[in-house]
């Protein structure tokens, strides 16, 4: 039992905290999928992706003949971390390459795939900005009942068909897209095929969906015969479905570091906060129903943390986390909730305030967090979906829906 | 004892339902947060002309002559509706205590040109602190023998930069205590030394920073007597929380329709979402939330109506109102999935309003207080 | 729109308040089920049963020819809660024959049944004390799964089988029991029948199953060859599923005002403690911890009370309360669980302590409501049980199960 | 960064479970629930013989010289087991503190005798209030010049009734401070005016009363310095907090085992019970909690085998703990149905032993206060 980070870690920790300090001096930087938002948030995060790529630090964990270091999980850990508390914008490049697209094509692309795109992502490109098209209108949390057609013609699969809720759709180069390839089927779970889809395809037409609070992540997405060469399926053509059971369990398995690293920030602030502040009459850090609750986050925080070790130190190990990925998004969204109220009863009227606005309190921090995490918990699989996995997986129950 | 609606209420809560869902529509409720008034003019005036602005006055001041029950009812349908604008802050944050403790001259003058649709009013009590203890309030009127005089920021307040009228609430004894000190003036928007700047807001409803320089109001103008203020602002806290909750009870029942109705026409895994067992009980939960909001601002407010003590039953009521509407609109969202994150999706109006009722006329934390004192601790 | 009770029901309090100021002076009293637990308060109990019987409070809300005083419907709730506030013990006569039985009998009992067993009821005697058995092993929630065979032979039913859970088999008279009449059905709801079993019945075996807190309450009970005339059927045979329903719903109405009673008390005695005690160095009742948690805990009762008003109003106007009912259990049950726990954490170590010891604080009630809410929540139907009826019911929402 | 248990703390763990599932069945746990000593000598001697008592102790002292997470390890397999009996008021709330201040002499004589079994030991801190703050504390020692004279009240004294010895908490200073006055003395529970009396509970976990009436003490007596005490208790209240998180963290992993293993087993409307998304998703709340309860006791646990600082991870695992137990074991219950509420069944045993452990070594409250002052509040 062993909860240190060797000296290497702790080393790459102050590099990354010194970057961040002076790259991001004087910025009230947007990071995350809300980088992808504003053109000119967008731009800067790509010049920061590159930024990353050179300090070697966008891909870490990745091979060195992909474009990485070949960086330990814990030395990834460290990153992910101690980016998320900074807000480094470009992180993630639109969340797919850097997520699960490299990784995924690692283990099941062909070798041009693997030639083509990872070295792309790596870089820290425009051109390596990748979205996902999996869910469709009648393809929610029910995500194998994809409808999208894809028809083999010749070299190339027609593709007809509409996604939705595709995030960085509007700044993406390539897209990760699950369709139908096999109409005929008993499991709606066959004849689903994984390909690349070349983003300036004829036949592909993009629609902004704002969010609630103005912001421009989703999109939707019409195919009209789009045409796809056969090289770009990827991996065994209706066999989609498993590939992307491996690809959703590298896109859950980072958000524990992830949102632990802006949790931890926003947490100080709030401790800050209240030290500095007086409210109905009294100063918020004598308040000792603000302590406890603060003290109950701070509990949270550290459950986050450990389990976010727990993850990274099983796949040190060679495990693929199924269960624990799942788990961790859970808890992350259950504690995401539990911060951005405890945050808001905090700043009180404040948290209403535009984020951008000169009267938001905590860099409005936390008035993006309230707004921003109900949909966040509905991304990457509700609350239902996960814990069904873990009664599945973990506690070995009977399928609940 | 008797749970039922008469006959008036009845007939103005279906008045009001059929108008708002007319003229009210969510297309408009974007609009207007896009709007610099943050209100419809026009809606303004079939909203006089039905007699809403003047419904509980007395007849004498252009009113109907309804009573605090029937305003109970139409803010429910205002809530359930979202209804922009500054009727709140106009008939529950300003006349209602001007019913109460302005004298001959003062109801005469201003009830009339409310009911009439002839000005807007709006109140100023919290300020940077955003709490509403005397402690959080400085902005002081001196008095110079003859005027007071202004001096101060007051920060949230609904709708000022289109009112006509502040009540504002002022510092005018010697020292600040929680009971003595304050007074509430009538000031006019327009006087000299009254600056206006909007606080942008996630819902864009109007919210302002009134700040005050040598502003001159003749004694005349006090609301109640001098540093007799705490007891306005605690008669108004009262009042208008009951309303707020009210028009907050109402946002719930429509987040609750709208959730169950989807649930019902949502299909996963080849079923309605609502015959999933989570999904169903959230939904069940959401119900025994918003029935016991309703029911509890009924009591809340019937006790207000029959002239009882009624504050640990308000303090309940917006405690309780605090906590549904923000539980409502997430486990509605989460029910949604993406669709209720969208911003043409009705849901995100609700949501982006929570906090603002929330934090207006005491949060949660200040009205657990108010019933553990009237719980005797 | 009026929340004020008549003169009338307020008069009706104040006799009660007077009546258990005299009665219950200087004792301890153990009310509810618990009553059934030992021979001295059961004893007791139904002395008390007596004399509420002469009082004319026992059954008042029956109609007179049964042996109530036709009281109102909120009269009948001032008795319920100002009686449970008070801790009144014998009220419910184990709980069936009050709770149900009667107003069963009244709806669809034969005329015999009506005048040989509603006045036994009315009158608090001993003979009046009933039982319910419509659990078994493999019928719990899922009750309709009910296995104890009813064969009908002549003038008799010939009954085997096992119940279990039956609260006082071991102290009544007569047991309200569901058994199965046909197993040749479809549908598990048909075949069932309800009938009246008398306890002295040769072939009945009673094994007690004491609580984890050591209280007797439960029965295992088991039936060989038990002969039931066939008068002692109760409604129609096999259409058991549907008079069992309209008995459940008798049970659910009542207990909000029978929790709201006995937690009001609670709540008073907790807001006294407070003011009394000091712990970890400050007078409770100045920690605004555990003044929010009593605040909360307020609004809770309050809601209970107005969700009791409620449905007594409706049924007032003759609304059978279906979901209503429902809706009010689970809020009992979630409220006593936050009312234990609220309780336990402000009596701190004493809520460990044996309640009948001296050490015990505030008589013992909360400790006891600690140990009790667990199985309180479970009978009469589990949380999930009321949820589905809700769902169903009310909402209008699909099957879940 | 490493999760794993090294071979001695697996060998220990399997060694653990052997032992435990053999001699303390749950039928022993409600025999010796009834029994006045609490405990089975038979089987004390048995955990004397392998080494437990003492494993934490040098060589020298009779001991194995293992470490705090070893003995980490053994709580938690106690725990999942219930093991009644004086284990942790002898080696968690004396031995590790007597390890600690005590000088040669006493941990000679105290430590060997309790490695061999020769003696029973417990701690006297809290009193009436059941507190744990110095200001909860009134029970003095006064010093005539030659001994000291102890007189006063604890409750809620584990296993007093058959312990040798007590560490008892007093008052020796002037007035009382939060961090002087309080000093800790070795009692011998024989000695003249010592009573012990047994605090019925719910658990029949031998929790006693015992009253100081004019006992003499020697000053040789005192564990660490005089009017030192306040550091000996927080010192108590870390190592022995942690090792009752470890107990309740065994205790919740085999409820959870129990309840999945039921979920599984039972069958209602043609399903197993675990297959209602509902109960379903209890359950895998219950396993969150229960990993993230596992998690940060090895955390603080190991925080404090390093030597550094852990008052906050020590206050978050005990606030946790205390979460966690409680809610296992409700939803536990709810989820077994009547089958869980009766005294038969194992819950039970489990579920009536939530309060002692919630409430030793400080509530939750107590502990939420810590981690905001530790986080700078």
């Amino acid at each position: 039992m062993d909860f240190k980070f060797s000296e290497k870690e702790e080393r790459l920790r102050e590099e990354i905290r010194r970057f961040a300090r002076v790259e991001l001096a004087g910025r009230n930087t947007i990071a995350g999928m809300e980088e992808e938002s504003s053109d000119e948030d967008w731009e800067f995060a790509m010049s920061m992706s590159r930024r990353l790529a050179q300090k070697g630090w966008l891909t870490m964990a990745w091979p060195k003949e992909y474009g990485g270091q070949g960086a330990s999980f814990f030395e990834q850990h460290v990153y992910v971390d101690e980016a998320s508390y900074w807000g480094i914008p470009g992180t993630s490049m639109g969340v797919s390459g850097i997520g699960w697209v490299g990784l995924s094509l690692m283990l099941f692309g062909s070798d041009e795939q693997k030639k083509k795109y990872i070295p792309l992502i790596a870089s820290g490109d425009p051109d390596g900005v990748w979205c996902t098209a999996y869910s469709e209108p009648n393809a929610g949390s029910d995500f194998a009942n994809i409808q999208t057609r894809a028809v083999k013609s010749g070299d190339e699969y027609i593709l007809n068909g509409q996604k939705i809720w595709t995030s960085c759709a509007h700044r993406a180069r390539w897209c990760w897209m699950a369709v139908r390839t096999d109409a005929n089927v008993k499991k709606k779970q066959h004849g689903i095929s994984l390909m690349i889809v070349d983003m300036k395809s004829p036949g592909i037409t993009i629609k902004p969906i704002l969010n609630y609070a103005g912001v421009h992540i989703f999109n939707e997405f019409f195919l009209d015969n789009v045409r796809v060469p056969v090289t770009n399926l990827v991996g065994t053509e209706n066999r989609g479905w498993y590939h992307l059971m491996q690809s959703l369990a590298f896109e859950r398995h980072s958000m524990a570091p992830q949102f632990f690293g802006s949790a931890r920030r926003i947490l100080e602030y709030i401790v800050k906060y209240v030290r500095e502040t007086s409210y109905n009459g009294k100063p918020l850090a004598s308040d000792p129903v603000i302590r406890n609750k603060i003290a109950e986050r701070a509990i949270e925080l550290d459950t986050l943390k450990l389990f976010g070790y727990e993850i990274t130190w099983k796949m040190s190990r060679g495990v693929i986390p199924v269960y624990e990925a799942a788990r961790n998004k859970a808890y992350c969204d259950f504690f995401m909730q539990r911060l951005a109220t405890t945050g808001t009863e905090i700043i009180g009227a404040y948290s209403q305030v535009d984020m951008t606005s000169r009267w938001s309190r905590i860099l409005g921090l936390i008035t993006r967090l309230y707004l921003m995490f109900p949909g966040l918990s509905i991304a990457a699989g509700t609350d239902e979906v996960q814990k069904n996995i873990i009664g599945q997986f973990k506690l070995g129950l009977p399928r609940a829906y | 004892m008797d749970f039922e609606l008469n006959e008036q209420q009845n007939m103005l809560k279906t008045m009001a339902r059929d108008f708002l869902s007319r003229e009210c529509t969510k297309v408009k409720v974007r609009e207007l947060e896009k709007n610099e008034k943050g209100y419809d003019p026009d809606m303004w005036s079939k909203m006089v002309e039905l007699g809403w602005l003047g419904l509980i006055f007395p007849e004498q001041y252009a009113g109907t002559g309804a009573d605090f029950l029937d305003l109970v009812i139409l803010m429910e349908e205002m809530g359930r509706n979202i209804t922009p604008g500054p009727f709140f802050s106009t008939v529950a944050l300003c006349a209602i205590p001007i019913m109460k403790f302005g004298n001959t001259q003062q109801k005469a003058r201003y009830l009339t040109s409310i009911a009439e649709g002839k000005s807007i009013w709006t109140l100023a009590v919290a300020e940077r602190s955003g709490g509403y203890e005397s402690s959080d309030l400085n902005c002081v009127a001196n008095y110079n023998g003859e005027d007071f005089i202004i001096n101060g920021e007051k920060m949230f307040v609904p709708h000022a930069h289109v009112a006509d009228y502040f009540l504002v609430v002022c510092n005018t004894g010697e020292g600040k205590t929680s009971n003595g000190g304050l007074s509430v003036f009538v000031v006019k928007a327009k006087s000299r030394g009254v600056k206006t700047e909007i606080i942008p807001t996630i819902a864009g409803d109007g919210q302002c920073r009134v700040r005050f320089k040598n502003v001159k109001v003749s004694k005349r103008d006090v609301l109640g007597k001098i540093n007799n203020g705490r007891k306005v602002v605690d008669f108004i806290m009262q009042r208008a929380a009951v309303l707020k909750c009210a028009e907050v009870a109402g946002a719930c029942q429509a987040v609750l329709e709208m959730t169950n109705v989807y649930a019902k026409e949502r299909i996963q895994f080849d079923k309605p979402i609502g015959s999933f067992m989570v999904i169903q009980h959230k939904l069940v939960d959401m119900l025994t939330d918003v029935e016991g909001l309703q029911y509890l601002v009924y009591h809340a407010a019937w006790l207000l109506s029959t002239g009882a003590k009624a504050d640990v039953q308000v303090s309940i009521a917006k405690a309780k109102a605090n906590e549904v509407y923000q539980r409502a609109c997430i486990d509605s969202i989460k029910i949604h999935g993406a669709i209720g994150f969208t911003i043409d999706h009705d849901l995100g109006c609700y949501f982006r309003r929570v906090k603002a009722a929330e934090f207006i006329l005491g949060d949660t934390n200040l009205h657990l207080e108010k019933i553990a004192s009237g719980l005797g601790l």
